[in-house]
């Protein structure tokens, strides 16, 4: 046992999670062809546009279900919002984060958009703090668009072109059905006003999200709202991001390497839970902190993943001893 | 000083000896003097210590020189990069001096009540006398603490050429941590200008690993203390970590593993390098550099043993292993930047609860049983520090005995004697813990 | 604590029935259980039957509380209904069991109540008509505030919901001040008190010993807790608004509540439904702009003249009071905010009086009736009753005078005022008329209205709501002076209906029912056909039929089956005659998206049935599924069937809604096909993406001597590329893709200087 | 009979105190310590156990304190004299009640120690390096005022109205403060008023660090001075315990902890 947890806390995070991601792109985004069918309640942005999708982005049928008419949607047929929320509840609370981390195809896109980027050698950049604790808020408002504007659909208050706003604002309606060969998403709608400014919105949005996730690491999540979801249901789940404030130098080597710039992980050595609104639990930091036990990766209150020096030693390449 | 004749008739013939050579002289006399009591002071050191003993003597005492064939970088505090010297092709050569002798010489430049290291630092310079090379082609000076930023324009009036980093003072900002930043970028080049080479990727990672190998060497040898009873005694790993000031990285580094190994089989043996109740003694405060290791030595002349410290000649040196997520230039840079400013806990910062917390971390990791917190007499922010430090130990229940010293070898007895009473009472404390133990089994 | 006080004479507590009403701790609580009750009553009968039937939630809410509880109260006797507050009542036990944690600084704001009255209810009022009408509106709303009120008051002390966030709470705060009462105590009693027994009584802690001396009630409700505590105690009458004159400690938000409220009720309302209803309606700002806006986005049910007749208000009210107190504290030379806020209360009584005389004015002509019968509605009785006063009687002229009382009241008061701001008098004389600015502006938009209403007039008809289609009586037809008959599931008028013309929606919980109806005459010209001699058939998934009966709806005649199952459904209309049968056909496809169901092509075949002696039918492609349909562009084949058996070289003729049509002979199998054609091409702004085009197919061909005929009305719905652009897509795409690539580029080049970043703002 | 002795040199006087099994004092003695540290301590050990009639080899354990400890060879084991301090005071103070907190002004230091219940050194306090506000300083002053030590206490109560404030911290720089308040025509009574209380201010300051509890006890040469012992009781503003031989309690410490060691290492 305890073996294998030092071969768990030495593992080469990087080399695994790509691999993970990998498989998890080639099942979510050619899962159809297997037939294979996870359901409609999919924590991640793999896009129902996507016809060979092994599953569906929880927003479409979200923003469909809520854009009922009230008098339905709060009658007994809600009960099927409230189960199919419930299975997204399932899914989300096994791997919390680890989705945006792990299992993402958009995410997944935009790593390997970074590798391309690191190929290249050109540097990444970063916001300032400023600019960071401004922009993230733009998620919330995101997944306010995602509910509010089907909601005031079905009091009839918007048109029929706000049903699915969001996704129709949603890079991932214009990239991963590209991947089964599909284009057609690539077009701007002109049968009205709201439908040119919402798949003109898409596109910019998509072309934003490939220049963007090209020279700043993990673009998009900032502004995800499935993220920003996410974190309201967290502290339901069971895998946890752990620190131990008293052993945490402050060193900022976590910082560092987060994709999403949170400044908690570094600096902020009250909480023990830390995992922020931003997260994707990607663990790299975990993978990067030197410190003995600072940060873990608990399931159920297990220590799945531990930083210490060991490991970092191994993944630095500074291992051997004598050189 | 041209001497044209005899200026006096004496009846006695006495050739006057040269300043330079008598300075030079009473510094080796110092220096044989605190290796004597390091190193016969106490019986069974480990057999690998005895390079480290031979590397001072030749160093100090037999006023051997190294690095002569690199550009060799002055540094003035631990925030001079390490990394990008090394990735350039220099050596950093840590300018804190330890000596009485020097200390005396470099009183003329500064008031009476400061800082001995700084004074001692500058007598150094001044006698164009680095025991450790035989030249300095470049001084770093990061602007860490008052008395070193302004004996610096001193140390330039002496003719070195000095390079100022501006390091910021409060670090929990956005701002700071920035700033600093471009200090390194801005010291990197003109780095690799003075010395004529380019910053490259490979070599800055190359030279990231060398010091993170080192930093690893240590932490293994400060892992080992964690042992009860402990396989060596403090006063040594002090005198390690002085060498890693001057001695070529690599050779340190696997020498300390060798160490280690060794160290490694008497734990397993149960060996006790102290006696039986020693107290355990976290080191914290002003850093001991050889040959004023009097403290240390001190506290384990008088039974107790220093298992861990908080200073800025061991712990805070090796402290922080830098990662980088990709390996550009830019990355590591700023990643080296943060080693130095986030994680320090220096004294000069303002608000430094982390040197609580890491005060209080590794007096539980180490099963401390007292701390000793030695402040120069004259160096305001640890004196500044102390209370708060002391009141926030209070609150976890470990006593601390505050010191104020300077290099003065006179001040022995009314020292000794507090370190001695703190040590007993310590004991007193630690066999009524014991008892306590026993009695609830 | 003092026992015993001889009270005043101005003092409400000394007589005895004021004393009762406001002091007796059996009544008041009594009074606040009976509110409360109503209070839930009406939330819970509004969610019980949320039709328009249910005239008790709304009479209660906005016949009874609004316009007496608050409007009425308030320029009188004060902020009395937060004593009787529902809210406060409960919550005042909710706090005492709470976890009384201090409000974070964010909450504690007081613009977030104002914020929530005047966006919250009267921007909604007037973007979105009607909801808070509605009983479900209503009692959402309510219930949604008793939820949050709830939360709060259990999670923060000193009742800070009422302080900060209740929508009202510093709207009543600010409007108590013109009352004639004032809650206080009897200094020379407060002055060697020790005890403050006052101070710890008060759930709200307040300080109420200070109140005569701060002049000022504060947050007080009026809770009369502090009563019971103390005798020194006093609830005293004073000159009307005397607690306005005086210099108290300025509270910004009340003055910002008196300009808000006054933009968006007053003014808002002489704009919307006084100058709105005039016949010069379009001539105004906001209805243009509106127009405008409308062609910009589809706004849905959202009233955008009135969202822009708010904004108007609101833009017209915030600068004319915000320009002419700057001007009035460049002439006295003072700084802005002294002079906007120590002058700003002089915009209090315009609101308040005229929505009292609004209110009551209301009451006599309308509102008493709907009270009655609300309430008796609301407990289970039907009684009708009429109004106590009809529109137009002459003498609720009356309650015009108040608007004129409200507007002499605030000259009064910024006189008042103006004592308060230390500057010579000459400068004073010339910023008066600055000042007051916001009530000449509030004056000029009366007499404006009243002018426009006389010289242009009123318009006869008005509704908040955009027009529903009405059902206009259907001409009709005789079967046989029909050219064509055929089946359809729209009667006439109703052809460009939305998606929603299925007529499915709505009936989630029951089975849903479907209606085909017989029309008649020219394809482009559908009337209803009334009499008829064949025969109604019905095929369901199964491919079983029945015979139905028409019955007629809206003048046509239609017959109306249960759709349980998902599939394909038929109707067929034949009529047997000597000359041969003649066949309307009708098949849809019935699909929710909660079924489970699979799409098989088996089972989604086209059939048909035996009694059908001749048949088309639509050969269904292999890419056709549940979702969709023909669209322009696709290829639609069409099998014929004579007695059940494929018929090659029948002529087939299909004819679309716009009047094209073309013919073809049947091939070797049977089958027919057309291309169907772009044939609707509306003005590039209507284009309809869901419009679905009808078509009808026509075949006919001689059958043992006899000649049938078939129509079968079919839709296609519009190919992806008639509206949508992928080379625009590719265009704007690259376009953006350069400039942000450029832009990122240009910005990491602009950053890489160093020391720039930091930016002053000037 | 074993005997166990305790020996204090300190800076100014050598202290000895021979205990026997039962822990009570048969001998002391008190001489100056002059240079010679090592030979001096020998004579007087020497001397009293003449006086008690022992022989030296009588003494089964001796323990040694004091700033010359280590020079004193016989000695079977060396202490702190602040450990010492601590278990004499217990012992000499036991009719005070439980002490506490111990106030030590001797030749060159002054010290103030903080105990716990059990008598355990808890924590402590010393002067810094310089001799402001130890016996030195007395010394100097009295020298400087022609008197004796030991008058001084009679010219403290002598004095008249305020006591007159020396402020300086440094035994070398109070001489001449002296000298000027001298020149100024002030009375020697009020002078040597003033040294008391600044050495009373200095000496509870020190203690204030350690804690103030309910006994303090005063030990070392000077407390036999009753001015300054006064001026701390005003400074403190209750009174102190002051054992019968203040000078011994330290040498007394050590020789109870020579009895101590060796029923440990008898057992």
């Amino acid at each position: 046992m305890s073996r294998l947890k030092k071969f768990i806390d030495r593992a080469d995070i990087r080399r695994f999670r790509f691999w993970v991601q990998l498989s998890a792109f080639i099942l979510f985004v050619y899962g159809g062809y297997l037939s294979i069918d996870l359901g409609r309640e999919m924590p991640v942005f793999i896009c129902g546009y996507d016809q060979e999708a092994a599953g569906m982005c929880y927003f479409m049928p979200l923003q469909h279900q809520l854009a009922r008419d009230w008098e339905r949607l709060f009658s007994a047929a809600g009960l099927g919002v409230l189960s199919a929320f419930a299975i997204f509840l399932l899914w989300f609370i096994i791997f919390n984060k680890a989705w945006c981390g792990y299992i993402c195809p958009l995410g997944t896109m935009q790593d390997w958009i970074t590798l391309l980027r690191k190929k290249i050698g050109v540097a990444y950049s970063n916001y300032t703090q400023s600019q960071y604790s401004s922009l993230k808020k733009i998620k919330y408002i995101f997944l306010a668009i995602v509910i509010i504007f089907p909601l005031l659909m079905g009091a009839g208050l918007f048109g029929g072109e706000w049903r699915a706003a969001f996704c129709k604002m949603c890079p991932g309606r214009l990239i991963t059905p590209m991947f089964v060969g599909d284009f057609s998403q690539w077009s701007i709608d002109f049968s009205s006003n709201t439908a040119i400014f919402l798949t003109a919105f898409g596109i910019a949005f998509t072309i934003l999200f490939i220049v963007g996730s090209f020279v700043k690491k993990r673009f998009f999540c900032f502004y995800c709202p499935m993220s920003a979801m996410h974190y309201i249901f967290s502290p339901f789940s069971i895998l946890r991001l752990k620190k131990e404030g008293d052993k945490c130098t402050k060193c900022g080597d976590c910082y560092r390497v987060c994709d999403m710039q949170i400044f908690d992980i570094a600096d902020d050595v009250v909480s023990k839970n830390i995992l922020r609104d931003d997260c994707i639990l990607c663990l790299k930091c975990i993978a990067a902190c030197p410190e003995e036990d600072a940060l873990h990766l608990d399931i159920v209150n297990m220590a799945l993943f531990r930083s210490t020096k060991d490991g970092f030693a191994k993944r630095m390449g500074v291992d051997k001893e004598r050189e | 000083m041209s001497q044209s004749g005899p200026l006096k008739t004496r009846k006695r013939e006495r050739k006057v000896e040269d300043p330079k050579s008598r300075h030079k002289r009473h510094e080796a006399m110092e220096a044989v003097k605190a290796l004597d009591s390091i190193r016969f002071g106490f019986s069974e050191n480990p057999k690998e210590m005895e390079y480290f003993y031979d590397l001072f003597e030749r160093v100090y005492c037999s006023g051997e020189t190294l690095h002569t064939d690199k550009p060799t970088i002055g540094t003035l505090c631990i925030q001079a990069p390490y990394e990008i010297i090394y990735a350039l092709g220099g050596v950093p050569v840590r300018l804190c001096n330890g000596f009485h002798t020097d200390e005396q010489s470099g009183g003329d430049f500064m008031p009476a009540k400061s800082c001995s290291l700084v004074k001692a630092t500058l007598g150094m310079l001044n006698q164009h006398n680095i025991p450790t090379v035989d030249r300095l082609d470049f001084i770093v000076h990061p602007t860490t603490c008052d008395q070193k930023t302004k004996s610096i324009s001193t140390i330039e009036d002496m003719g070195y050429s000095v390079y100022h980093m501006e390091f910021p003072r409060h670090k929990e900002s956005e701002e700071s941590r920035e700033y600093w930043r471009r200090s390194v970028r801005s010291f990197a080049k003109e780095l690799s200008v003075k010395i004529g080479r380019k910053l490259t990727r490979k070599s800055m990672k190359e030279a990231i690993k060398k010091v993170a190998r080192a930093q690893l060497a240590y932490h293994r040898l400060s892992e080992l203390m964690k042992n009860d009873p402990v396989p060596i005694l403090g006063k040594d790993i002090f005198l390690v970590t002085n060498a890693f000031f001057f001695d070529d990285i690599e050779r340190w580094t696997n020498r300390v593993h060798a160490l280690c190994d060794e160290l490694q089989k008497r734990v397993d043996e149960g060996y006790n390098a102290a006696s039986k109740r020693s107290p355990r003694i976290l080191y914290t405060g002003s850093p001991p550099i050889f040959p004023n290791l009097k403290l240390p030595l001190m506290i384990e002349q008088a039974d107790g043993v220093v298992v861990a410290d908080e200073s800025c000649s061991a712990n805070r040196l090796f402290n922080d292993m830098v990662s980088v997520d990709e390996w550009f230039l830019y990355d590591m840079v700023d990643a080296v930047a943060d080693r130095y400013l986030k994680g320090c806990t220096c004294p000069i910062f303002t608000r430094n609860e982390d040197r609580k917390r890491r005060l209080a971390d590794l007096a539980k990791r180490y099963s401390i049983d007292g701390v000793v917190y030695q402040s120069f007499a004259g160096c305001q922010v640890y004196e500044m520090e102390q209370r708060s430090i002391q009141r926030e130990l209070e609150k976890i229940g470990i006593p601390m005995l505050y010191v104020e010293t300077d290099y003065s070898p006179g001040q022995g007895g009314q020292l000794s004697t507090r370190i001695e009473a703190f040590i007993e009472s310590l004991k007193v404390r630690k066999r009524r813990v014991d008892h306590k133990k026993r009695g609830a089994v | 604590m003092v026992r015993f006080f001889k009270r005043e004479s101005g003092d409400l507590f000394k007589n005895r029935f004021f004393g009762f009403i406001f002091k007796n701790r059996k009544f008041v609580f009594g009074l606040q259980v009976v509110i409360a009750l109503l209070f839930f009553y009406a939330i819970y009968m509004g969610f019980y039957d949320s039709s328009k039937d249910n005239i008790f939630t709304t009479a209660l809410f906005w016949g009874i509380f609004w316009p007496f509880f608050i409007v009425t109260t308030l320029p009188t006797l004060g902020r009395v209904f937060c004593g009787i507050c529902p809210h406060g009542f409960l919550g005042k036990y909710i706090t005492k069991i709470g976890l009384k944690r201090k409000m974070p600084k964010w909450l504690q704001n007081r613009y977030i109540g104002v914020m929530l009255l005047f966006i919250g209810w009267w921007g909604v009022y007037y973007v979105f008509p009607g909801v808070y009408r509605t009983p479900l509106g209503t009692a959402i709303l309510f219930a949604v505030m008793t939820i949050v009120a709830f939360i709060i008051y259990y999670l923060y002390k000193d009742m800070a919901y009422c302080k900060y966030i209740c929508p009202i709470g510093t709207a009543l705060r600010a409007y108590a001040k013109l009352s004639f009462t004032f809650f206080g105590s009897y200094q020379s009693a407060c002055a060697d008190c020790k005890t403050f027994d006052c101070a710890k009584s008060c759930p709200y802690a307040l300080s109420p010993f200070n109140f005569e001396k701060k002049k000022s009630m504060g947050d007080c409700t009026l809770c009369m807790e502090c009563t019971h505590s103390c005798e020194a105690i006093r609830f005293r009458l004073t000159a009307p608004g005397a607690a306005i004159y005086e210099k108290f400690k300025i509270v910004k938000e009340e003055v910002w509540v008196y300009i808000l409220i006054l933009a968006a009720i007053p003014i808002s309302m002489a704009f919307h439904h006084g100058l709105g209803r005039s016949n010069i309606s379009e001539e105004m700002i906001w209805v243009k702009t509106a127009a405008w806006a409308a062609t910009l986005f589809d706004a849905g049910n959202f009233n955008l003249t009135g969202l822009f007749v708010f904004l108007y208000a609101t833009l017209f009210s915030v600068a004319a009071a915000v320009v002419g107190m700057a001007i009035a504290a460049k002439i006295m030379k003072k700084d802005f905010s002294t002079t906007f806020y120590t002058l700003g209360y002089a915009f209090a009584p315009l609101f308040i009086l005229a929505s009292f005389a609004h209110a009551w004015e209301y009451f006599f002509t309308t509102n008493s009736a709907k009270i009655v019968e609300g309430m008796a509605w609301g407990f289970g009785f039907d009684i009708d009753v009429d109004p106590i006063a009809k529109r137009g009687d002459n003498w609720l002229q009356v309650f015009h005078l108040f608007r004129w009382i409200a507007v002499a009241w605030a000259f009064y008061i910024l006189y008042r005022r103006f004592k308060h701001i230390d500057a010579s008098r000459m400068r004073k004389i010339f910023a008066y008329p600055f000042a007051s600015m916001l009530i000449l502006f509030f004056i000029g938009v009366n007499i404006y209205r009243d002018y426009v209403l006389e010289t242009y007039g009123r318009k006869t008809h008005h509704t908040h709501a955009p027009q529903k289609h009405q059902v206009a009586a259907i001409s009709t037809i005789k079967e046989e002076d029909a050219k064509h008959i055929w089946l359809s599931d729209r009667v006439p008028l109703h052809e460009q209906g939305g998606p929603g013309g299925m007529g499915q929606r709505g009936q989630n919980t029951r089975v849903p029912q479907k209606s085909i109806y017989l029309l008649g005459g020219d394809f482009s010209k559908p009337l209803c056909v009334n009499e008829i001699k064949g025969r109604f058939f019905v095929v369901d998934t199964q491919n079983r039929y029945k015979e139905v009966k028409p019955v007629k709806k809206h003048g046509c005649l239609s017959v109306r089956f249960d759709t349980p199952a998902v599939g394909y459904y038929k109707v067929y209309y034949i009529q047997e005659s000597a000359v041969g049968t003649k066949i309307a056909k009708f098949e849809f496809k019935r699909y929710d998206h909660n079924s489970e169901e699979e799409y098989s092509k088996e089972k989604m075949r086209a059939k048909t049935i035996k009694e059908v002696p001749f048949d088309l039918l639509r050969v269904r492609p292999d890419n056709e599924t549940f979702y969709s349909m023909p669209a322009t562009g696709d290829t639609v084949r069409f099998l014929v069937l004579k007695s059940g058996v494929p018929s090659p070289g029948v002529t087939v003729r299909l004819t679309t809604q716009f009047g094209w049509n073309k013919s073809v002979k049947s091939d070797r199998d049977g089958v027919a096909s057309f291309k169907l054609i772009k044939d609707y091409m509306p003005e590039w702004s209507h284009f309809n993406r869901r419009f679905r085009e009808t078509y009808w197919v026509e075949a006919q061909a001689e059958n043992g001597g006899k000649i049938d005929y078939i129509v079968a009305q079919e839709r296609f719905g519009r190919s992806r590329d008639e509206y949508s652009s992928s080379a625009y897509a590719l265009i704007v795409a690259i376009f953006l893709l350069i400039a942000t690539a450029g832009g990122v580029a240009l910005y990491r080049y602009r950053t890489n200087r160093p020391f720039k970043e930091v930016k002053f703002d000037e | 009979m074993p005997y166990f002795a305790g020996i204090d040199i300190g800076s100014t006087a050598i202290k000895i105190v021979l205990v026997d099994g039962n822990g009570d004092i048969v001998g002391q003695k008190v001489s100056a310590s002059g240079s010679m540290f090592y030979k001096y301590a020998k004579e007087s050990l020497q001397q009293l156990c003449k006086d008690v009639g022992i022989d030296e080899s009588d003494i089964s354990y001796t323990v040694s304190t004091g700033y010359g400890r280590k020079l004193f060879k016989e000695a079977d084991e060396t202490i702190s004299e602040i450990t010492a301090n601590a278990i004499g005071a217990r012992k000499a103070g036991e009719r005070f009640g439980t002490i506490r907190t111990i106030i030590n002004i001797g030749g060159q230091d002054s010290k103030a120690i903080g105990l716990d219940e059990e008598g355990n050194v808890v924590n402590f306090a010393m002067n810094d390096r310089c001799a402001a506000g130890t016996g030195k300083f007395l010394d100097v002053a009295a020298a400087k005022l022609e008197i004796d030590v030991e008058e001084l206490g009679e010219y403290h109560f002598r004095a008249s109205g305020t006591p007159l404030a020396i402020n300086s911290t440094c035994a070398v720089f109070a001489e001449s403060e002296i000298i000027g308040l001298l020149g100024n025509e002030h009375s020697k009574e009020d002078i040597v008023a003033g040294i008391h209380f600044s050495i009373a201010k200095r000496i509870i300051r020190l203690t204030k660090k350690v804690g103030l509890n309910d006994i303090i006890y005063f030990d070392g040469g000077p407390a036999l001075n009753e001015g300054l012992v006064a001026a701390i009781e005003d400074e403190l503003g209750r009174e102190i315990a002051i054992p019968d031989y203040p000078q011994i309690t330290t040498a007394l410490g050590a020789a109870l902890l020579a009895k101590e060691s060796f029923g440990y290492a008898e057992a």
